[in-house]
């Protein structure tokens, strides 16, 4: 077992037949993802790499019993993507595109609560189990198989954190890409406790950066969790007030800073990281 | 995006809230009828797209040109909070009885909103929060839900107002929260939002910041915006992220921000400093690449280049055609190290070697900021 | 016992310091109606003959356990004056205005459903109980206590068919204007359904008049009905193609007509009354 | 009201929906400036908000100024419907391949709305839906949902459509329902909906009713209007309901619309014909009701008036002193008799009797109509 993304999952690619999405179907396909069709309104009955192309969603659910979906459509029209996904009975969605107007984000992340549907990203990287398959644009090779959870909300330092894990002789059982905006699909407490609860994983590492509350949030729910929790984040030299690349890393005043954040998880009994070279050996004591 | 107290006067008058009469000015020229159209007197208010004009001396009032023109000189060239002053608005001069604060902001802990209003205006709310959070009244709205007037009515009520007060208050905050929803803003804030002495209630301040990424959807207005330096200018129109940091050494060119948050705060523990920071975004092109070797290179300061990238959605091979083309060009040749790893990585570590290129070949960051820190130290 | 407004009713009338809301106010007491409070926003704290008045419907609710309201707004109000109300928890919403557009009445009623509130109009003279009190404009001189329900479409036939009942030896237990427009806050099926289950009400005369589709409402329920329902329908003689006075009284092609809808409540078990002055004897033939 | 076509194909296209280039012609002389900005032929249209405008003629296909005057000259002063032909629509024609019907209009049974479309457009859709109710599409749409285009896009896949002609339907339907609610329409309908040799999906005709409730959601719109008669601008004027009847000789003055066809009713019963209808809706005042006297007479058929009132938002005392300052100013003295109930009906009595007037104190609508009905055998 893994999280989120399994054995079971039928997914689709809304935007298959896109330059940016028949590329990212065909790494996807490439890595043994169980892609069982793409959409594209007004693409009905093509084809691309081999999968089937469909007019909605609600077709390749029927067509398919497609039971999640990955997104590749620009931000302008993202919105509408998912809540056709959620509407169609999507449980696991996985939204890609980055610079989705925030009002957009909290719309479907509320639809996605109603409907109690996974709603991963915006500003994804996506969910990648090593050895099942990826949904999104993680590069498969840099992953590995293993009992480590793995979560971001970056994508490249994500991948960066997976090559240490790797080199430390262990592996991830799922990855997942929170998003790196502002307002996320999903709230991390929900994933860390699929984590928790899923018998393949020993323990989650947890990659953060300056701004926003994740880091708050995963320290507020450490009292739920029964497996330990690894922390890392990124931009302890960052100047106040500037927007990160993320449009979610910024500090404000006091708050948002690496060092706050890791003050929080410390107290909450998180295993904190300061430097990317020290996750191997915190998940090697976390094992004894 | 900030917008400045002028336009976001003009959106709270387009949402039905009542704002002083005021006039744009952008020199003294327009002072005489800027005067007379606002009675004689007129108070002056620099617009830059911050907070804290009062203390700087920004606000005056004035009752004739000559002081109008003072305030002028006083203000030509110069710069508040980093921005510099280029208009002024000229306003009536209100008589104010009570100042609230009202504000919609975003919850994005919840993915939700919070009305904000407090019996005390003009003051910092944040700080007022901490000092008094029972003079703060902070309530969450449910995007989902349809919100009307009478939400905002018991809510004002149960905050004690009655009468014709609790009217104008919970008329001003329907219309600022549907203006904030229909502009896609991450805060619409009034502070302070005045009851004048004829019982008037009227925006006397205007803090709007709207979302960038939901630009598209409010093309047809037209609002001012603080003019960018000539590398931002540059950054926008190669499609990057450009951060200028505080007189460093090496310049950063990463994909993703939480690399190159990381490749910053590695580059300061090795005892350098960052000069900027370009985050490429998903679509790498080698035309990018190459312009931004160029772009980083302009800050003066910078002696050296990390490259580190990871090829997810981009192809490596064309990131590595644009180093070689950004490097083949350089004026002043400076150390520079690539590290990438992903999509067509070994097309990439070819073409890089073929021309000389140091490549890292792993995921360790460190590495690269180890080889760039020895070639610093040699070229010493 | 009646049926909607009874001896457990609380009601306030929703602006009461207008000119109709304070003069129907004082009907409405004078005639025993349990009116605890009036809610005119900004008025807050006045007094209208006695009676308290609000700033909101949910203030009156906590200080006057207000359960039900009657409405005297501009009908471009409204909509917000009932969504405020049923916000609040009332359960029986009195919509007395005309001319408030259709689509708001489609959101009114579409919200009274979710919530589960009566609402009763818009274009209602309301609801009156004989010895209990009224909450509309029906003047209450008109009506007798009795074992009759009375269900109408427009107010004042209704009173002249209370004038037949009254002659007839019999009373009225509940009467319920349903509301003259294309659209109903409430659908007569409901209504009959609540005077089927009275036991304070005998039977039921229901008072249609062309156009729309009320009348084969009623026809389409009375299969459940355990209690006869006795009809008469006004403009038999009315041209097709124009608005008699009422939105919801006029001829579409051979739809509507007064003819078509005797037919189809007499084959599903009606007594239709051709004539007003025929309603007396078909209650006392129903009796026997 | 209904719009006019050219009104509807307006609104059309502020929703979205493609519609022919166009312009509305109100005589011959904008003919030869049409002719050459659509391209040489028209296709000219007489506007009346009715339809069957193609049977009578009313649509022609013109390629030169001079049939166009033709056209004009057949139509001057000519009406269609009962509605004066007072304007003229001129469009491009169009390369047309496949017709179809698509609507949205208002369930009022159920309070939602329906979508109606069918692949066989131009036709009378109720009869096809008789005919061949398979041929007829027609969905529910809940009004608390939030529908956008893939619901629509989802509801014609299931129809059999595909490809770029299922967007552009689906994207019509989206756009055409969205306009729908935004506008307060009761109906919106495109029949034909075409789709011309090149692809592009247009509306070839619109017909949208709006809500006269509604109308002041919309005032900003400038859309023509039916030209009243003088009586019906009076009873506007007034602020009562009026409908002329055919030739009878009784008037009626009633309170409410189901007590005045009731009255109406029972004056064919009695043998005698309605001459007309006022209905005096809410808020009776003695103005209006004496100018509501005047009114009712102005139809020269009418010899007798019956005056059938409740007082429940109405004062009959004011009802009462409207009816008398009426009959003394009539200068064609007719029988008038009053029945009146309700609120201070004795005020009302008292101050009838004093004057002559009859009244009937009691619910017999009957009775009234059998004193008119007495009147006129006398006056024989």
């Amino acid at each position: 077992m893994s999280i989120l993304l399994t054995k079971q999952t039928r997914a689709i690619v809304q935007g298959i037949t896109g330059r940016i999405g028949a590329i990212q179907a065909r790494w996807m396909l490439e890595c043994g993802t169980n892609i069982v069709g793409g959409v594209t309104p007004g693409g009905g009955g093509k084809e691309v790499h081999g999968v089937p192309v469909y007019d909605s969603v609600a077709e390749a659910v029927k067509k398919q019993q497609a039971n999640a979906s990955v997104l590749f459509v620009p931000a302008a029209y993202a919105r509408d993507a998912v809540l056709e996904a959620i509407d169609a009975g999507i449980g696991l969605i996985v939204c890609v595109p980055e610079h989705i107007p925030v009002h957009d984000t909290i719309t479907i992340r509320r639809s996605a609560q109603q409907k109690g549907a996974w709603l991963i990203g915006p500003n994804t990287p996506g969910v990648l189990t090593p050895g099942v398959g990826k949904m999104g644009i993680m590069p498969a090779n840099l992953f590995k198989p293993g009992r480590i959870g793995l979560i971001s909300r970056s994508g490249t330092l994500c991948y960066e954190v997976a090559g240490y894990i790797n080199e430390g002789g262990y592996g991830q059982s799922t990855v997942i890409g929170i998003g790196g905006d502002m307002v996320r699909g999903s709230d991390v407490q929900n994933v860390l406790s699929e984590f928790d609860q899923d018998t393949e994983t020993d323990m989650v590492v947890v990659v953060g950066e300056v701004g926003g509350v994740m880091e708050e949030q995963v320290a507020e729910c450490l009292k739920h969790m029964h497996k330990p929790v690894i922390t890392y984040i990124a931009g302890q030299t960052a100047p106040a007030g500037k927007k990160m690349g993320h449009a979610g890393a910024i500090i404000q005043g006091n708050e948002g800073t690496v060092e706050c954040k890791q003050n929080a998880l410390r107290e909450a009994g998180a295993l904190v990281a300061t430097r990317i070279a020290d996750i191997p050996e915190l998940i090697g004591r976390a094992y004894k | 995006m900030q917008l400045f107290e002028c336009d976001g006067k003009r959106l709270l008058k387009e949402w039905g809230i009542a704002v002083p009469k005021g006039l744009l000015l952008t020199s003294a020229d327009g002072l005489p009828d800027a005067l007379s159209q606002l009675g004689g007197k007129a108070v002056l208010k620099i617009q830059v797209p911050t907070g804290k004009r009062g203390k700087a001396g920004g606000i005056k009032l004035i009752s004739n040109v000559g002081e109008g023109n003072d305030f002028f000189k006083q203000w030509a060239g110069k710069s508040h909070g980093g921005y510099e002053v280029e208009s002024v608005l000229a306003e009536e001069p209100l008589a104010i009885s009570k100042e609230f604060y009202m504000s919609v902001v975003l919850n994005a802990r919840e993915g939700n909103f919070f009305f904000i209003f407090s019996a005390e205006g003009g003051v910092d709310i944040e700080e007022t929060s901490r000092q008094h959070p029972d003079k703060v009244l902070k309530v969450k709205l449910d995007p989902a839900a349809c919100i009307k007037e009478f939400h905002f009515r018991n809510i004002l009520l149960e905050h004690g107002y009655s009468g014709s007060l609790l009217l104008s208050l919970s008329n001003a905050a329907a219309n600022l929260y549907k203006g904030f929803v229909a502009a896609n803003a991450l805060l619409a804030e009034i502070n302070p939002l005045v009851m004048l002495e004829d019982g008037t209630v009227m925006a006397a301040d205007a803090k709007i910041e709207i979302d960038d990424s939901a630009k598209f959807r409010l093309s047809s207005k037209n609002f001012l915006e603080v003019k960018a330096d000539e590398l931002e200018r540059e950054a926008k129109d190669i499609g990057v992220t450009y951060i200028k940091l505080d007189e460093g050494n090496v310049a950063i060119i990463a994909s993703g921000a939480g690399l190159s948050m990381n490749t910053m705060d590695l580059i300061y523990e090795a005892g350098m400093k960052p000069a900027n920071f370009l985050e490429t975004g998903g679509g790498i092109t080698s035309e990018l690449v190459r312009r931004s070797v160029h772009l980083v290179l302009k800050n003066e300061s910078a002696r050296a280049v990390i490259v580190n990238l990871y090829g997810g959605v981009n192809s490596l091979l064309e990131a590595a055609k644009g180093i070689v083309a950004g490097v083949q060009e350089l004026k002043r040749p400076v150390p520079l190290v690539v590290k990438a790893l992903g999509n067509q990585q070994e097309e990439c570590f070819a073409l890089l070697e073929e021309h000389n290129i140091p490549v890292i070949k792993s995921y360790r960051t460190e590495d690269a900021v180890a080889y760039i820190q020895r070639q610093l130290e040699v070229a010493k």
